[in-house]
């Protein structure tokens, strides 16, 4: 199994999550992130002040899948999320070496 | 229009009294001249409260990346509106005899003066500052009815370009045909405090805005589906709506426009009386039915409700008695409960139900009137279908201008991120949750 | 009861004038009506603002995932009072001469008319309308009290039944021994503004239900720990406690009744003074007391402090001099900084302190009006117990019945997901953090 | 001064009524002193919402991590405000004569007692305890002009020492320069309701303290860079805003200190529209500033330049038209926009822009003055001048005293984890994101 | 050394909490999740518009323990968080190769 | 490729990304955990009643970097957010198999 991050931007969540459903991905854990990187530092002026703005709202998903499941994955994330602009955001993928669902304690693939 | 009339009428008789007024006047005549005019300025200012109440209304029921450009719109808003009135509207409004420019259909815009420092003219009954003070209250009300049902997307210069045609030209005009003795006053049309006058006024404006403006990114899909975008700060939507309701009284109970006379005052008291029954009864009546319809109770739709209520017993606050204000009230309820999602069903958006609570519930309660005085129903009819046209369509061609010159609608992606981060490059909450931007 | 008296004293002088009033009567006497009836309708309408002020405090008090249905309980409570006082609770309060069901104890129920269009009776001093406003208010005032301590975990239409029936029958009939020249009154009970009849008796309701309903799941542990659950919105409840602060002018100043003398006018500035003195002492005790008990300030302490001082001075806000009010106050700020610990140690669950406050300060303030009048002493104990007895008692069957009946408690899972989502479907602030729900 | 000269004047003509008041009283004189009463006491409790006012807009205006404490310090102050203002302050500030210490420059301290119950004293004009409370609420304004400009970095005590110290001393001998007949007001200079004796003066104050206390940590580096600090509820802050608007009818209309006559209701009439227009004019200043200097609006400084705006036209509200008053305000929308970085450039820390709004716009509304009443000019500046050193170099010393005494600034870690946790040991916004603890 | 990360549902946090501090570990973050999965999709209705709520409200928990400890706490969250209902929530175990404590730059398994 | 977890005290995540960036990170991600260790457990006052507070607001920042950049930037991130004091928080590294970036489609160091 593998756990796949991706960041992305906060307006392409919905879009993401129905391509996601919709090859398959039955679970997965959103959260709110300040993302730092290219996008990064463009400035405002807030009463008269300028300053540069280092962190942008982005969109963290965190999802296990089978290790069959990652390519297909990625690719669908990738290709939904992408407007071609600075900042689209990044995918990760990291090992996983078990999994539970705590309701039925069913483990590893039968869990996610 | 009666509340003219009782002036005229006023006036005639205090004409009795020397010119150079108060030191030689009839001491009840001072003193009436002095209660009437506070009662213009306390009904003023509650009025002028009314502006925050919908500030907060209406900040509270749009998404959390759109509140600092909501609050802007609201205090700039009302802000245009005093310049404009004082500067072209009160006059077009109040013309004196020989001030039209199109007799009893349009008077002639220019500064009005008020009194001199210290030179009251106790004949005319009251202050002029302090009528002043108090009309121009209602007309920033006509345009903050407007703010909310094009939130969250309207650009912020083409909005306040409106607002100034609204409180400067559009709302002065329509308003003289009854309350500056116009045409529709000579027919006998009746309303009080402004339920169609201001409210549904304002609602019409709103209305043709959202036609030529669309409605926000995502609220309707294909499928007929409606998308909720909740309000990000419902406590503030219920201050904003105990604000209008206390704002109210002086809406309605300084409509009586004197408090000179016991049967005055007792007057302003039915009146109190009668506009906080209606808005209970609205906000209870929304209560009940989205409980029956939707199992739940919707804080969003009491909401609405009591201002419905207030809004449909604004044309006529006097005369009813406390069961038949409660009966017109519970009737504004049922309204909003019902055209709230009507107007989704029309693929109408309008952010904070602005159109069902002015609109909708300011001509049935122009209607009712007719329940106390059926004499006037055709003139009602007549005044409900004249005002809508003239505002209605006048607005539309006004925001269609605008739609194809400077433009009024932010990018798909300023709406994306927000108007408030998009054009005014900052946040009103930049510490709490940025939920709004993805469920 | 002075309050009247100034009234029937008032009615018999003016009696003198002719009945078709106002046209015939003594100039005086009519500005006298106008003056007394502009004080119940500025007094009015600054104690309806009141019910913004708990709405707000409550909604402060409370954690996020319960604000939506504490607003809610909030706009529906004081909607439910203006009908019911206007059904059956006025007359009920006021019988006149032979509307006593029970002679001085029980009025009989029936919606009293208030003048008719244009048809003041200058003879009764002042207009019936504007005295409904104001007393109506009261009635209201006694029904928010209770909703905040029973936040979080009580449902919403059991709750509300409560309110229809505490607004229409119990308030009424208690506060009818004294306002409406009752059985209290006549033995020489004084409570000028309802330090007892309104504070007190909403603070034993309140006392009734949290016995009955219990204290919110988590909050008492087994080892007698208490598990503090703090309120999402402190700026709300600060803003909350400054209009409460505004009402209360309306509040005791309006109590005066009469602003028709000079006599008159300069008391409810004496009014205005000590109440707000009070307030200010009650505040400032309470920041010195929890500095010293607990090395640190705590605002909601403080807010709870003012409000108590206001609680305090309302029985008796005329007769004190600045100085005594401010110790009658800061008394008051003492008694909720020790009473909020002490009702947690009894597993008592007010949620938002409104039992120290109104119940324990009211019982305060009314006790120290014997500090100006000692001959009262008697009847102000007589009066606190029979009013506590008879609202507690009647109170604690209704909250009895509706919990084995329809049940008043929401569900451990309802009140672990928060009132908002289980019994609304909506959140207050669904953009925001979420922390009510883990820490 | 004219507002006492008034007075004066008409303490004279009544002196003629007999001392035994108002049984015997001339009708008309004890109608016009309920009037001049009744507005004192509207005007008093609409600045007492002032004090509301200020502690939504700071609390808007401040991080979330010190909101809790930014209300606390709101209350505090109002509350401490009364109690000084009735021990000490109201006697310093309008000495009787042979009450001064120094003739004409400081008055005797100790507290005045107002009228007792039921015994108003007619030829007085109004009531001593409705004046009372009028110029209390101005004397807390005073104090809430500073804690903005010093939050989220100054300890809670030390604050509340200097506004013991201000509001019992330093405010009421300044004040009884000009409005307790001293210097000052022999001597000509003019400031109707306070642009220099209650706005500039809280200024100064906030200055004096600002510069002892330094800037809060990493808002201004090195490199002379300036790190914006947003406010976390820029809703809160719109509504404070708005609250003070309303309640600057109060401020400024309750300055006529007369409503018993017609000429005197007319001028208040007049004051409500220029104060009314002059906030627009300012804020519509801001709107378009901003707009063209940062290519966005910044509803902040569209706050800041309404309240300009208010505070310009504070010094001479009733003389100028409404198209001077435009001009006014619109001046002072401007000079905030200017100011608000011209003080970061100094590195002098102000977090809501209180010296801007308060001092200059206070300073320059002091000189309008001339603009209708040139022969004062000479007098206005000597004003500006004696009150600012006064103000600013008796709060110099004393926030001196208290920095090396007591100390007055947090510790660098207390303000890395915000006043709340630190002093409080509480958070405002408990379940809300953490923001402001990282970006 | 591995990371546990846990998602379970809001309100039973505490007793989480509780239960791992009784086993021993030392140390933990806490933070807010949406989620998605088999519990989402419920309908609600707001102004009279129905809608499906895809995200839960959701508390994901993340520890570092030493691999001997897995799985008595694998076992004591999916024991202590389950209630039997859909939406309880999984467990997942990934590797970690490296911890490090800021305070005093202890290794490994003496950092957590 | 690795990825660096880092708990933080919030007032330092200024420095620590400025310290990054300067070693040439060129993105990350940050958000708000609540964290419980050894700084937990002091107790406060809430209206009267005293109660533990055991969770403390911290910063979790997460960053995929190449492997050779690993130590550096653990001993960037250590330096800078030391002060001493309990709480100053934890560094963790996991294996990364695999990143992308969403704009380019770049893969793996590419992508970073
Ligand atoms: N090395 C990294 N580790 C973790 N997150 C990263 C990394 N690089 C970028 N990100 C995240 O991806 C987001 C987008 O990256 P950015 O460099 O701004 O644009 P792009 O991906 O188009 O080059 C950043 O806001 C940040 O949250
Ligand atoms: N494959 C997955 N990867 C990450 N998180 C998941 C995954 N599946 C489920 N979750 C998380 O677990 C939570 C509960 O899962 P759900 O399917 O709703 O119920 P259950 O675990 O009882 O089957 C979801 O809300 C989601 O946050
Ligand atoms: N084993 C762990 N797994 C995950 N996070 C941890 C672990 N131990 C500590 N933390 C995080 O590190 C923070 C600091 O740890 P703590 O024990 O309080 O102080 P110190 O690191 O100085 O010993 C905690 O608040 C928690 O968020």
């Amino acid at each position: 199994m593998k756990l796949i991050i991706a960041v992305i931007k906060p307006f392409k969540l919905e879009e993401v999550r129905e391509a996601l459903t919709g090859i398959g991905v039955q679970g997965l854990m959103v959260s709110e992130v300040k993302g730092y990187g290219r996008q990064s530092g463009h400035t405002e002026i807030y009463r008269g002040a300028e300053y540069v703005v280092n962190f942008v709202p982005k969109i963290k998903i965190e999802m296990v899948v089978a290790d069959d499941r990652v390519d297909q994955v990625i690719e669908t994330i990738s290709t939904t999320a992408r407007t071609g602009k600075i900042g689209d955001g990044k995918i990760f993928v990291a090992g996983v070496e078990q999994a539970v669902r705590v309701r039925t304690d069913e483990r590893d693939e039968d869990a996610l | 229009m009666k509340r003219l009339t009782i002036f005229v009428a006023g006036g005639l008789v205090l004409a009795a009294t020397p010119a150079l007024a108060q030191e030689a006047a009839d001491p009840n005549v001072e003193v009436a001249y002095i209660l009437n005019t506070l009662l213009f300025l306390i009904g003023g200012f509650l009025v002028m409260w009314m502006a925050a109440g919908f500030a907060m209304l209406e900040a509270g029921l749009v998404r959390s990346k759109n509140v600092a450009m909501q609050l802007t719109k609201n205090v700039a808003l009302f802000s245009l509106a005093a310049i404009m009135f004082y500067a072209i509207g009160y006059n077009i409004m109040y013309p004196s005899d020989g001030e039209w420019l199109v007799q009893d259909y349009i008077g002639s815009p220019f500064p009005k003066s008020i009194d001199d420092v210290g030179s009251a003219d106790v004949s005319g009954g009251y202050s002029a500052g302090s009528d002043f003070f108090f009309q121009l209250m209602f007309c920033a009300t006509t345009a903050s009815i407007v703010s909310g049902t094009l939130a969250e997307r309207i650009k912020l210069w083409p909005f306040l370009i409106f607002v100034a045609i609204l409180t400067g030209i559009i709302y002065p005009i329509e308003a003289s045909w009854e309350w500056g003795t116009g045409w529709l006053d000579d027919m006998g049309f009746s309303d009080f405090a402004g339920s169609t006058l201001v409210h549904a006024a304002g609602g019409w404006a709103a209305l043709a805005g959202a036609i030529v403006l669309g409605a926000r990114k995502g609220k309707y899909d294909e499928k007929g589906g409606v998308n909720p975008m909740p309000g990000s700060n419902l406590a503030l939507a219920t201050l904003g709506t105990f604000i209008l309701w206390l704002g109210w009284f002086g809406f309605n109970g300084g409509s009586q426009l004197a408090m000179g006379t016991a049967n005055d005052v007792a007057d302003v008291s039915r009146i109190f009386v009668n506009t906080n029954v209606a808005a209970a009864s609205g906000a209870i009546a929304a209560l009940i039915l989205t409980q029956l319809l939707y199992g739940k109770v919707d804080l969003t739709m009491v909401l609405n409700g009591a201002l419905a209520g207030l809004v449909s017993i604004t044309a006529e606050p006097l005369a009813p008695t406390q069961l038949l204000a409660i009966i017109i009230g519970s009737i504004g309820g049922v309204i909003v409960v019902f055209t709230v999602p009507l107007l989704d069903k029309m693929k109408i958006d309008d952010v904070v139900g602005a159109i069902p609570v002015h609109l909708f519930a300011g001509i049935w309660g122009t209607l009712a009137v007719a329940i106390s005085a059926p004499e006037v129903l055709v003139a009602q009819i007549v005044g409900i279908l004249a005002i809508g046209a003239f505002v209605f369509i006048s607005s539309l061609i006004v925001w269609f201008i605008l739609a194809n010159s400077v433009g009024i609608r932010a990018t798909e992606e300023e709406e994306q991120v927000g108007m408030d981060s998009a054009e005014l490059g900052l946040e009103a909450y930049p510490e709490f949750g940025k939920g709004s931007q993805f469920v």
